[in-house]
């Protein structure tokens, strides 16, 4: 029987907290003829085990040029969660995927890339925005904003520095600072809309929430940016990953099979349900 | 493929040997109101009248809840184990429309790269003998679909239809063929004067159905009301059960959660869900994209008129009309799709 | 008696008395009828009453608690109007009540009606009648005197067919929580999964939650689709609020469920511990 | 992230001779969580506790689970060595294998450590899902209120005016005093009541911290401790106090004859416009409009034409205000037993019944009578007086079997005083017996037997009955088995005190719970005398039970404690382990507002979220004492108990269980 | 007491003041009882949702006893008094539902009532004993 629910099994190789209830993890997955096999490309995303409580669903946090674990950042907000965060390393866990679409970075050869993200938004394009640092030389300018709360809402403190040694220009803002705080002070499309960043031969790859996606496709079609010039990920909730459960289908689509990446000019045509 | 024969007695016979070797489900009584599909010991326990059991054959192949697997923690490793397929299985005496279910929604579990192995697997296992509807009830509109009919054998391994005293048994798939060969002592041959009264039969039976919908309409005008007024007052007299979706022929939607036994063992299980339930999308975070109880009546309806139609070019609908009576409210799937604009 | 109720009912939203009338409409066949919100004057011909019309349509008022709304009501109905009126789920001056002299519908519980009395409505449709009928425990007693074992084979049979589908809780005018326990997950009060075991703790807490609060309207029971049994539970029920505590729901709007009071020196309730 | 550690207590062999204690907690380290399990002889001892301290920081341990004793004794403890090895003391639970285990199960060892296996299991299941909770605080409005002008509510707004705290005093009558005020004089002591009261009324109106709001009540009552809205309703007494002399004239000229004085217990006239008694404090007037001739006919208005002040307002409104006060204090005293109950006594029916309150106006030398006792229907000097006592009390058939512990003591008072004051004549008691447990109290009653020459007999009177201008006393004597018949002139019912009428709606306004007669139920009969199950209200007096005046004075001083007590501090600490409302979640059906039996659930009108208004339920966190009833009775599980959550308590049952 | 094949599982739900004390009292006194019965504390039978009762036996209770404080005493005043009508009208659903009232229990056992916490608890056993034994049959 072709079980396509029966997942991967792996274990936790490594734990890091990254804010008061964001964790990033790295997975290894058991079976080596898996994990030789287990490709993914940037924007796709998996479905994890904690065994005792169930599945979620999470973005690869890392690109296929980092592959030798997978990865992923996850915030404690629901069941799934908050029972990963209990684990340690060394624990047994699965997964399945990878699921979805991806980053077409084909088609941003050359291009200036603006990476906008907020929150926990940014796990979801710390992937991309690792993968055009790998493959630095396909791409003119990158620009990465990214926003939290507060300056302790703020994931990857340890991989700024490589980031912005590989010539990306990083731009960090807080809603609210704090002492010590050497960095913007202000909502993410605030800053956008001071940053001014020109259309011209661009893409911008946003994630976060609603409210500041909302925001961000304000700023953007202010200054200009056509709609098929900003890519994002949809969140929604996921239980099968495999177009079949129902639960992530909009119009015609379902985000698990059609996704999670869409462009904005694709995301006009649906309706507001996501 | 061949048409054969077969006469009330060897019927009874049949189902009767099928069930010593098969698990044979037919429509079953289970109190005054209720007749569901049942597991058959013997013929005499089929209730052969009613063409709207309570709920589908649905289930017999893709169950409400269904083991996907068992997990066992151990050190440094989990083990699975699934579960053994089950015994071979025919779904006996359902109606057309259920069987044109298990047509419509194979598409789905094989759809989008992926074959859904606990699903295909069980479809592989089963036998489908359906037996055509005389008397349609005022709720039915099978016929609104393409090639929809009362008599029609879509999705059916084998086809009953009375003809002369008899039955008319189309062979229609491998699976029906094989089974009427191994039996092949209760069947005779059938003539083209059978072949042809039961195009009487079905020309009868499709006369009867009233109401027809124009599904061309339909899916225009679904196409252009997402955002119309006409769902703000539509969905109110609906309260948001899931009858409709589990008494539906086609409702495919699942859910996977987990079941566990002590701290090492558990099983993840697949169950129904139903977009009218407000968990349907709810995320973890509390952030829900189909919050309103509007919103969740439209998805149902959107879903199985026009969602549906883009991505496989029929209806996400048999039209056996379950979900008309049984819905509590009396929510008519015809009324509201016909009035949508 | 129709007539007089769609007068009504026009007048009521002519004058934006209310914002929704609701009602029951002739339905997908002859003889039945579905419940039908109307918010304009010229739909109040559609309004019917016969013997079809079952629905407790009390569930609707917790749904439109911002809005005013006036509500055809049996007098069985209506108890389930003081009910959820007890429970502030929706203001008196919020509905009108467009009670009708009910002589049976097509319910189990017509038979034993004693409850077509329309007390405190705005609007009387037709003219009460006593219909000299009585109540009747003796399927109750019946099951009660069964063994356990033979009482648990009963539910077992019954709660076998449970899809699940909660359109026993979702036509509950006492079932308006915002979310029920069965949705939970922290804890899990209530495993996904459909089996026997689960349906029936489902119905075992849903049966202690409208305890003292449900009316034994069975709406639940029309509303099965799998033609589950509950009137039997929720007779018991009222039975028991009867007998424990001297109380019947939907009598009053004012007192307090058997559940939400005490009594220091319980006169239904003797030595029990 | 749980790293729980488990500490397996041997309690020497108390534990450790029947439980197997290395196998709990070898079997402590294969559950998920827990990251260390040790068992040592006393965990409690200082190495023991040193050894959890240890071991939190050496296996980076968040939470433990101590399996030992009862948590009733060593709970404190071990939350303390949690908070002392850096963690949040909430994170520890205890397993009682002992008392609950090695002890009630010696007879089978084997069944006793599977059982204490569990009971651990149990344990680490439950602080699995504890969560850290900080102790919280809620500011103290240093303002008190005192409900009752009598000898209970001055003496308790004295000393918390002392202490240099604000205290209103609200009083239904006009003036306060209270029913000490009536009495003349107190045992055992028969020193003059008045004389020792009004410095005391005096004080009170005089003290810089101390407001009286006389011809007052509460209406409402909003709020918890330290921060209670009260709204007080000053009723219109149809007199400008600012303007008001209080030369009296007024009263003096009032026509209207209509009233019967209530300080007098209704056997003399008082007039429309008055003070209750001359003493008052205030000593303002008041206009019974019930009694006014203006009032009732429209014309008269003398009062406002000899005033020299233009003190009188016909026109003036009650007028309510609200207030904020941190604490409160009932002391509403008490009303005597309806005479009219004992249908056979003829209370009503013949004059010369009178009730204990009458006889002590009558007998006053500041009462209608100038002190001289007259029987009141024909204003002759009695010569033969009968009291009877336990009219209302310890009477089981007539509603009242508690003793109402004054009666005895006020009869023997009342006997002496007028053999004191007419030593020629008869007084008879009838008694059941005498209670008689105070201070000096006996020798009291004794003196009255032996030096005043009172009679006691032992019996109930079974009728009395009118014979010319007689009153015939029929009782037994059971002391000498024989039926005694006493022609009376007067006879006197030592009438039981009960609480006063409205005692209850003033409970049912502060929640304060109240026995089947309406006396205000203490937190506790023993050790919370003073304090009701509501925080902040505390009772004093009468109301909460029978007593005499140095009791009530006692208590007073008590309840003012209390009272500085809660003032003593900024902030007051609340436990956390309270109730807490998901709105999202609540549906508003104030079944836990029912419930609630601190009145800490409070309804609102609030967004949960944008755009949705509900009606739902808040919990009042320093109200709320975490009893946890209105989790019990919530249907769509909104609410939720820290330390005792519905997450522990099901992982406790699943565990059990499984 | 005959040696019984398998333990009963039983839980049982002990209010903090009066009936969790009184069960402290039973150990202080050595009255021994049988082990099959693993405790709860909750703060008071107020916070006994009847939805625990149930779950207990879905999840496997042979029998359930929820003891709290006498009538009158309880340290929060009043929540036994509600705990009394709950228990009163879970016990009939239950039996209407098949589960035994042999398996469930409600007592009041004080903080100086050591002794009757041991012969409340022996009594639930013998009739959840005596439930098993007749249901097995």
């Amino acid at each position: 029987m072709n079980n396509i629910y029966i997942p991967h099994k792996a274990r936790i190789a490594s734990i890091k907290q990254e804010t008061a209830d964001i964790k990033s993890f790295q997975f290894e997955l058991l079976d080596p003829e898996v994990r030789k096999n287990f490709k993914w490309k940037s924007g796709q995303f998996l479905i994890l085990s904690v065994f005792g409580v169930g599945e979620a669903t999470f973005t690869f946090a890392n690109p296929q040029t980092r592959a030798e674990y997978v990865e992923c950042s996850i915030k404690k907000t629901g069941l799934v969660t908050e029972a990963i965060h209990d684990l340690e390393v060394g624990d047994i866990v699965a997964l399945r995927g990878p699921y979805g679409n991806w980053f077409p970075f084909e088609k941003f050869k050359g291009q200036n890339l603006l990476f906008v993200g907020g929150g926990i938004g940014i796990a979801a394009i710390r992937s991309p925005i690792e993968y055009s640092l790998d493959t630095r030389a396909d791409f003119k300018d990158i620009t990465i904003l990214y926003g939290g709360r507060s300056p302790l809402d703020i994931c990857y403190f340890d991989k700024f520095d490589e980031w912005q040694g590989k010539k990306a220009n990083l731009v960090l803002t807080a809603d609210k600072g704090s002492e010590g705080w050497k960095h913007k002070v202000g909502f993410v499309p605030a800053v956008l809309k001071e940053m001014k960043p020109s259309r011209d031969n661009c893409t911008v790859i946003t994630c976060g929430p609603p409210i500041m996606i909302k925001f961000v496709l304000k700023e953007l079609t202010d200054l200009g940016f056509a709609p098929e010039q900003i890519v994002t990920t949809l969140e929604m909730k996921m239980k099968c990953g495999l177009g079949k459960c129902g639960r992530c289908n909009i119009q015609q689509l379902y985000v698990c099979k059609d996704g999670p990446v869409f462009d904005y000019a694709e995301i006009k045509k649906l309706p507001d349900e996501f | 493929m061949a048409n054969k024969l077969i006469t009330q007695e060897n019927l009874k016979a049949l189902v009767n040997e099928l069930a010593a070797s098969y698990d044979v489900f037919a429509p079953k009584r289970e109190n005054k109101n209720t007749v569901s599909f049942g597991k058959l010991q013997s013929f005499e326990e089929y209730v052969s009248g009613v063409l709207l059991t309570n709920t589908t054959a649905k289930d017999k192949v893709y169950l409400q809840s269904e083991q996907l697997f068992q997990y066992e923690l151990k050190k440094d490793t989990v083990e699975f184990k699934e579960k053994a397929p089950g015994k071979e299985a025919v779904i006996f005496g359902g109606r057309p429309c259920d069987a044109r279910g298990f047509d419509v929604i194979d598409k789905l579990f094989n759809w989008s790269g992926y074959e859904d192995g606990p699903y295909t697997g069980g479809r592989k296992n089963t036998t489908i003998i359906t037996v055509s509807c005389e008397k349609p009830e005022t709720t039915c509109f099978c016929t609104s679909f393409a090639g929809g009919s009362p008599a029609d054998g879509k999705g059916s391994d084998i086809l009953l239809t009375p003809v002369s005293g008899k039955f008319l048994a189309e062979l229609l798939t491998e699976r029906g063929e094989k089974l009427a060969a191994k039996y092949s002592k209760y069947f005779s041959e059938a003539g083209d004067a059978e072949t042809a009264a039961k195009a009487e039969f079905a020309k009868a039976a499709e006369a009867k159905i009233t109401k027809k919908l124009d599904l061309a309409a339909v899916k225009k005008n679904l196409d252009a009301s997402f955002d119309s007024p006409y769902w703000d007052t539509v969905h109110l007299p609906c309260v948001k059960c899931g009858a409709c979706t589990y008494v539906c022929p086609t409702c495919y939607c699942f859910d996977i959660t987990e079941k566990k036994f002590g701290y090492l063992n558990g099983e993840r299980n697949r169950t129904w869900d139903s977009c009218m339930s407000e968990m349907f999308t709810k995320m973890a975070g509390g952030h829900n994209p189909r919050t309103d109880t509007k919103r969740r009546f439209r998805q149902r309806f959107m879903h199985k008129f026009r969602y549906h139609v883009d991505n496989f070019k029929e209806e996400l609908c048999t039209g056996c009309g379950r979900c008309i009576r049984r819905c509590p409210v009396g929510i008519d799937i015809r009324k509201v799709v016909e009035e949508a604009k | 008696m129709e007539k007089e109720m769609q007068e009504i009912a026009k007048k009521l939203l002519a004058e934006k008395k209310v914002d929704w009338v609701i009602g029951y409409e002739n339905s997908f066949e002859p003889g039945a009828s579905r419940p039908v919100f109307m918010n304009k004057p010229e739909d109040a011909v559609k309004l019917v009453f016969n013997k079809s019309c079952v629905n407790n349509l009390a569930v609707y008022l917790p749904k439109i608690k911002k809005q005013k709304a006036a509500v055809v009501a049996k007098g069985c109905d209506l108890r389930s109007v003081r009910e959820i009126i007890k429970e502030h789920q929706i203001l008196r001056e919020n509905v009108v009540i467009i009670g009708v002299a009910c002589e049976g519908v097509e319910s189990s519980k017509c038979s034993t009606c004693t409850e077509n009395k329309l007390d405190g409505v705005d609007f009387t449709v037709g003219t009460v009648k006593d219909l000299g009928r009585k109540e009747d425990m003796s399927d109750i007693e019946k099951f009660e005197e069964l063994s356990s074992k033979e009482k648990e084979a009963f539910w077992n049979k019954e709660f076998e067919r449970c899809i699940r589908c909660y359109a026993c809780r979702n036509v509950c005018p006492v079932c308006y929580c915002p979310d029920c326990f069965a949705n939970r997950l922290m804890p899990e009060y209530l495993n996904k999964v459909v089996n026997t075991a689960e349906n029936k703790v489902f119905q075992q807490i849903r049966m202690q939650h409208v305890f003292g609060r449900c009316t034994d309207c069975r709406a639940c029971e029309e509303a099965c689709p799998v033609g589950i049994k509950l009137s039997l539970l929720t007779k018991k029920m009222s039975k028991d609020a009867k007998k424990l505590f001297n109380y019947e729901s939907g009598k009053d709007t004012d007192s307090r469920p058997p559940l939400s009071t005490f009594k220091v020196d319980e006169e239904g309730i003797a030595e029990i511990m | 992230m749980a790293r729980i550690g488990v500490f397996v207590c041997h309690c020497g062999t108390n534990i450790a001779g029947v439980v197997d204690v290395k196998r709990v907690a070898e079997y402590a380290l294969t559950l998920p969580g827990v990251k260390y399990a040790i068992d040592y002889k006393y965990m409690c001892s200082d190495p023991g506790q040193n050894a959890i301290i240890e071991a939190v920081k050496e296996h980076k341990l968040d939470r433990i689970v101590v399996t030992a004793c009862s948590p009733r004794m060593h709970e404190g403890t071990f939350r303390k060595a949690a908070e002392r090895s850096g963690i949040n003391q909430y994170m520890s639970e205890m397993a009682n294998v002992r008392e609950h285990d090695s002890w009630v199960h010696s007879d089978d060892k084997e069944a006793a450590t599977l059982k204490a296996m569990k009971l651990m299991e149990m344990s680490v299941a439950k602080v699995r899902r504890s969560e850290a909770l900080s102790k919280m605080y809620a500011t103290v409005e240093k303002r008190a209120l005192v409900i009752g002008g009598g000898i209970a509510g001055i003496q308790a707004a004295l000393d918390i005016a002392e202490a240099g705290h604000k205290v209103v005093i609200v009083e239904k009558d006009p003036s306060i005093g209270g029913r000490m005020a009536q009495l003349d004089k107190t045992f055992p002591t028969l020193d003059c009541s008045a004389c020792i009261l009004t410095p005391k009324m005096v004080a009170a109106s005089q003290h810089p911290n101390i407001e009286l709001r006389v011809y007052s009540e509460v209406v409402e009552v909003n709020g918890y401790v330290g921060n209670f809205d009260i709204k007080i309703k000053k009723k219109a007494s149809s007199v400008d106090n600012k303007k008001c002399i209080s030369c009296g004239v007024c009263t003096l000229k009032c026509p209207s004859k209509r009233a019967q004085s209530e300080f007098d217990e209704k056997i003399a006239p008082r007039k429309a416009i008055y003070t209750p008694f001359p003493q008052a404090v205030p000593n303002k007037p008041v206009i019974d409009r019930e009694a006014c001739t203006f009032f009732l006919t429209g014309k008269c208005r003398i009062c406002e034409k000899v005033c020299p002040t233009q003190a009188i307002d016909f026109n003036q409104q009650d007028e309510v205000v609200t207030e904020k006060f941190g604490a409160v204090v009932l002391a509403t005293g008490f009303d005597i037993f309806d005479s009219n109950v004992y249908g056979e006594y003829g209370y009503g029916e013949y004059k010369d019944v009178v009730t204990s309150l009458q006889f002590e106006r009558l007998i006053n030398s500041s009462g209608p009578t100038e002190g001289h006792v007259v029987r009141l229907s024909d204003k002759k000097e009695p010569k033969n007086l009968v009291w009877i006592q336990c009219v209302g009390s310890r009477d089981e058939s007539k509603g009242r079997p508690y003793c109402s512990r004054v009666c005895c003591m006020y009869t023997a008072k009342q006997a002496m005083l007028m053999k004191e004051h007419y030593p020629e004549v008869n007084c008879y008691v009838f008694y059941i017996d005498i209670r008689a447990a105070g201070k000096n109290y006996e020798e009291f009653v004794q003196k009255a037997q032996n030096e005043y020459g009172v009679i006691y007999l032992r019996g109930r009177v079974s009728k009395i009955y009118e014979k010319k201008d007689k009153l015939i006393v029929r009782g037994a004597d059971t002391l000498s088995g024989s039926q005694v018949e006493i022609v009376a002139d007067m006879v006197v019912l030592a009438n039981g005190l009960e609480p006063r009428k409205d005692a209850k709606s003033l409970a049912q306004l502060f929640h304060v719970s109240y026995d089947q007669y309406g006396f205000f139920t203490e937190l506790h009969p023993k050790l919370g005398p003073v304090e009701t199950a509501i925080a902040g209200v505390f009772v004093a007096g009468a109301c909460q039970a029978c007593k005499d005046i140095p009791d009530t004075v006692a208590q007073a001083g008590a309840a003012a404690s209390k009272v500085l007590g809660l003032f003593s501090k900024e902030k007051m600490e609340v436990e956390p382990l309270i109730a807490k409302v998901d709105p999202l979640v609540c549906s508003g059906c104030e079944t836990c507002y029912n419930v609630c039996p601190y009145s800490a659930i409070e309804m609102e009108d609030r967004e949960v979220s944008r755009g949705n208004l509900k009606h739902v339920a808040k919990v009042l966190d320093s109200v709320c004492k975490g009893c946890g009833a209105c989790v019990g009775a919530c249907y769509s599980k909104a609410v939720d108990l820290k330390g005792f959550s519905e997450r522990q308590v099901y992982d406790q049952i699943e565990t059990v269980t499984q | 007491m005959e040696v019984k094949e398998k333990k009963l599982n039983i839980v049982g739900f002990l209010c903090n003041w009066c009936s969790y004390a009184g069960a402290d009292l039973t150990g202080l006194g050595r009255n021994i009882y049988p082990a099959d019965i693993k405790i709860i504390r909750i703060p008071c039978t107020g916070r006994m949702d009847p939805m625990m009762v149930i779950e207990a036996f879905h999840k496997g209770a042979d029998g359930v006893l929820v003891s709290g404080c006498h009538p009158g005493d309880c340290h929060y005043s009043e929540g036994n008094y509600y705990w009394r009508r709950r228990y009163a009208h879970l016990k009939e659903l239950l039996d209407f539902f098949g589960i035994d009232k042999r398996r469930f229990h409600a007592s009041w056992v004080s903080a100086s009532e050591g002794k009757k916490f041991a012969e409340v608890v022996k009594k639930v056993v013998t009739e959840t004993q005596d439930w098993k034994d007749s249901n097995s049959k």
